[in-house]
């Protein structure tokens, strides 16, 4: 076995290894687990649960772009009550810690939101989505502006002990001021990033590729500008940060931890290559047995600039 | 369901430049029913981005076919595919049809290449009737490679009847009279649609492959939605609950 | 030869293409005539000119990315006098309306280059770079700040009566806010839109890839994003827009023009394939023939939108 | 400077997993010169983006060598290039070497694949006597494919020379003393930095061939700066002052 120690810990909350699967590209586990070994994952970060089911955008969703995608499900999802009925008992079956991502249109629906999941003790920590740019309520609105990611913040803290991860939004000029507000009003970690807001038109039709007009782009596309939000937050304000954004590979969460990411997530690429995971730990240990690296957090901000 | 990589053995350019190509995966072939599709990765790198999704066009021995034409990148590189070169699959994925009901004859109906699945679904209709409606715009839009008793339509009327194939089933359903019938589609959304409307008014029970842009094909991405006709609370998922839906539990 | 009327006018400025070359990818214009032919463009936009000249960031400037790439060249340019000693005089020697780049560190900056190069009747327009990522000084503070935008557009306006463009940071939330405060202070255009922050590190060396630490992202990678960002200005602002971002080839020219685009920049493109200009003007006349589009300015905002 | 597109006629991969590409491309055959480079697209889509620049490291008749290993994904795609596939090529870039200087011994010296440029450059240099040293990490590292009279300097000392290749051209210095000579090098930055510290100490005439990122290379992007010695306020750029300098004129 490995001896390579990929334990690390996101503001109070321990995971066995640095790699998570995103929100919104893996349901809630049920398909990716006929994939990877759901129990050596980091944790499993849910499809974005609101308080009442949602049906989500009408066709088209999604558009292929360079090195990318677009996508605008519009938060399809089962809502609190049949998540907690069905979907975790399911999510119970692995040894997998998992991370609920809770969506809404107002503050009263996130506090309620994460108040009733709270007592269910197998959500290890919860990460609000306050950057969705699918929906036209709340989502990018929430995320874009500095006052309401502080309520947020400060009003959801107030009903949980658990870990309270922040999922902040990349179409903002500082992302490092939204980092700073979380922590000052109570938040453990951040997430960064969700989809950047972009559009795609037929060039026949005339009309927008993707019904909701507007998608959120994701994949390899984005991971330069990732990094940088991710660097800039590590260099501005100290709290722990989950990077997310067109990871692909090994090589991609060493570039990830060096910027200043404690864990990250993977998303697109599992609908692409759904064993991606597994196959990143057994390269990552590879990695890190040559280059003699013990534990993994070494990595995390181990930019060296001049 | 499972990832596999499998070499290209033969690439077969038919008439229309319709491609076929012949892939060794037994992973697959031993697997695979009709109607189900497999999600393919056309090169080692990011581009394309994406899978793309194809029906299983046949099945001969260890063997899968493919059937497609160049449309855009994906199938570019597709069919410049050499023989030996790897081919990335998921699959397989989705329902196929269900072809055990109680029926005596099937009928094809599709449009354009909408006939890739039915060689494949051909060989398990052995003891019935088969009556097939092939359509396409024009002549070289249509294919009927191991279409059993084609009837043709074509839009422009280069080729058999003048106009679409689900009229074309329709001045035909008179010969089917007195038969238990089940009818197997797929093709194009606004044939579908059509279709539909002709089989709830007749009272046709007919299963339909449908079609949508898709990203990972097995039910995390919930890009592929289609509206249910039971309930209009929730879509349900092309690339998971179908792609082979009862025409009259969708709309289209 | 074509019967496609291919004339633009974008805030006054008239001209005989869409087809424009971008700031800072074609130097002033030497090396791509080679190339392409300069009497047929729209128009060609200098590099971003300063007061005095800049030597630039030091190497490594450049890194390649999925489907784009990060620059960080520090606007390293000749300065105002060598400009109109050595570079007008070789401009003028084509028929091509020549659309003057101005970046600064400071309002007065940006009002002396341009009552400097005002005279000089080759300069058909000015074209404000509030938005370069990539200098410490000024650059992105500007850009990403609607009140000096509206100074620096009010107080530029006051130095010129030539169409002024403003080109846009798409490092921020609402982009149309930005057109909005051009538009009100008297600018005549925007340009939408310039790099967005991005970066990257060699997780060998664990140091940033570029010299400068953040780059720009251009290419591709970054269409769908340039296209939401003029889509929105167009929705929100009466003013006329240049679109820039990822365009490779016709296809995205007509998208661009769809989402509102009244002129298109090729930036990146440039570099990989330098008769980029001429191949899309022919492909271009070809569609529009084919479509029987008879003024190429029909495409401006013709969305269709359910 | 042209765009050509030109079939490869030969793929020979040397020991060392060197890769010589042999392309049939008259226009380019018939107008570099030994030093000048070629910005090359792998792929005729996104992915790699950008071109990549190669010396020509042969001319024959009508067609033009290039020597590579696989390094990234470009020279990947590059290396799997089948006879008769496009090569889209930009060039001829750059200012290559000055052999018409007044001198009677040429010295090579090359570092890994910094020999590429060198078999064209000889060709020119048939009056003169030649000396080559060539440097490599370890043994494998070591190319001399048409090197003429090559020393062998390797890090580890599994190959000739134990040591760098500048320490082994300062070992035979006295070799040439009383000649007129020039030397031409090229290999990475840490060779030529020692290499320019020995030729301004001894007052050694030397041109290299510098290497750097680039985006385009011919001069519009400003993407591959390099420090004059002459001019600290301004760079020059390795795609169109250069690659090839005076040793003396650039910091490297
Ligand atoms: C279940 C299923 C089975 C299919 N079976 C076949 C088959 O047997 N033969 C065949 O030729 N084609 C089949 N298709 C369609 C095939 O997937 C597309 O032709 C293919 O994706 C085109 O890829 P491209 O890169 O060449 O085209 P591009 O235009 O470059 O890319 C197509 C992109 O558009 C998206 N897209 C948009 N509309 C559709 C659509 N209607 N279907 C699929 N993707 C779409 C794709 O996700 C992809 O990202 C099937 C599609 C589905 C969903
Ligand atoms: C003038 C010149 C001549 C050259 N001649 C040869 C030659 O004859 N044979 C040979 O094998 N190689 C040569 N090189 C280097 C060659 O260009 C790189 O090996 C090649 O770009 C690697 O591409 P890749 O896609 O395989 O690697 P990747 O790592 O996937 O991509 C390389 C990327 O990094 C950039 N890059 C970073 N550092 C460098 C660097 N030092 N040189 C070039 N690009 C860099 C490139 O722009 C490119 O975008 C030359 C470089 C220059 C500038
Ligand atoms: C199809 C799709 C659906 C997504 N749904 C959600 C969601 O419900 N909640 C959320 O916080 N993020 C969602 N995301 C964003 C991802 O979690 C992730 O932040 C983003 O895709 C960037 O990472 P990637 O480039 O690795 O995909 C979604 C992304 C995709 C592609
Ligand atoms: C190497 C490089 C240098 C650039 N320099 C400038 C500049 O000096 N001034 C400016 O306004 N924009 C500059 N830009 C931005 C481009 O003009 C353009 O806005 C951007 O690259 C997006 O377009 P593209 O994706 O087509 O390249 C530069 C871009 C690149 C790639
Ligand atoms: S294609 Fe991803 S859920 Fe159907
Ligand atoms: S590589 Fe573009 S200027 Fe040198």
């Amino acid at each position: 076995m490995s001896s390579v120690d990929f334990k690390v810990e996101i503001g109070g909350l321990k995971l066995r290894s640095p790699i998570l699967l995103a929100s919104g590209t893996v349901g809630y586990g049920h398909e990716i687990a006929e994939f990877i070994n759901m129990n050596s994952l980091g944790g499993i970060v849910t499809k974005s649960i609101s308080l009442k089911p949602r049906k989500g955008n009408p066709p088209q969703r999604i558009v292929e772009t360079p090195a990318g995608m677009l996508n605008a499900i519009g938060l399809a999802n089962v809502g609190v009550e049949e998540f907690i009925k069905e979907k975790i008992p399911f999510l119970k079956k692995y040894d997998v810690p998992v991370i609920c991502n809770i969506a809404a249109s107002s503050v009263e629906e996130y506090v309620e939101c994460t108040r009733l999941l709270d007592y269910e003790e197998s959500i290890k920590a919860f990460e609000i989505n306050v950057s969705c740019p699918n929906v036209k309520e709340g989502g990018l609105q929430f995320g874009n502006d500095l006052k309401s990611v502080g309520i947020v913040t400060n009003k959801v803290r107030a009903v949980t002990k658990k870990p309270l991860i922040i999922k902040l939004s990349p179409n903002v000029s500082n992302i490092s001021d939204f980092a700073q507000i979380v922590k000052d009003e109570g938040g453990d970690a951040v997430s960064a990033i969700n989809t950047l807001v972009g559009t795609a038109f037929n060039i026949f039709t005339r009309k927008p590729k993707i019904k909701n007009v507007n998608g959120g782009l994701s994949g390899p596309a984005i991971k330069p500008i990732a990094l940088a939000k991710v660097f800039e937050i590590k260099r501005k304000v100290e709290i722990p940060i989950i990077g997310i954004g067109g990871i692909m590979d090994w090589k991609d969460v060493v570039e990830f931890m060096i910027a200043g990411a404690s864990a990250i997530q993977l998303g697109t690429v599992n609908f692409i290559n759904p064993i991606a995971a597994d196959q990143i730990k057994k390269d990552l240990e590879e990695y890190c047995v040559s280059n003699k690296i013990q534990k993994i957090s070494e990595l995390t901000g181990s930019y060296i600039l001049e | 369901m499972k990832i596999v990589h499998s070499p290209v053995k033969q690439i077969i350019e038919l008439e229309n430049h319709i491609f076929l190509l012949k892939i060794h995966s037994p992973e697959i072939a031993n697997s695979i029913k009709p109607g189900q599709f497999l999600n393919i990765k056309v090169s080692d790198n990011i581009y394309p981005l994406l899978r793309r999704p194809f029906s299983v066009c046949d099945v001969e021995g260890e063997n899968i076919f493919l059937m497609f034409n160049i449309f855009g990148e994906g199938t570019k590189i597709l069919a410049h595919k050499k023989i030996g070169d790897d081919v990335d699959i998921l699959g397989p994925l989705g329902n196929g049809f269900n072809f055990e009901d109680d029926f005596d004859t099937a009928i094809i109906v599709a449009g354009g290449l909408g006939v890739a699945p039915f060689p494949f679904l051909n060989r398990y209709l052995k003891d019935k009737e088969i009556y097939s409606f092939i359509g396409g715009r024009s002549s070289k839009d249509v294919i009927t490679y191991k279409i059993i008793n084609p009837e043709i339509s074509t839009d422009d009327g280069s080729l058999g009847f003048r106009g679409t194939v689900v009229e074309l089933l329709a001045q035909n359903l008179h010969r089917i009279n007195n038969r238990k019938v089940k009818i197997f589609a797929c093709g194009p959304n606004a044939m579908l649609r059509a279709l539909r409307e002709l089989c709830l008014e007749k009272n046709l029970l007919c299963e339909a492959s449908t079609e949508c842009a898709m990203a990972c094909g097995f039910g995390i991405c919930q890009g592929c939605p289609i509206e249910s006709s039971n309930n209009p609370d929730k879509y349900l998922l092309v690339c998971k609950d179908g792609p082979v839906f009862n025409i009259s539990e969708v709309i289209i």
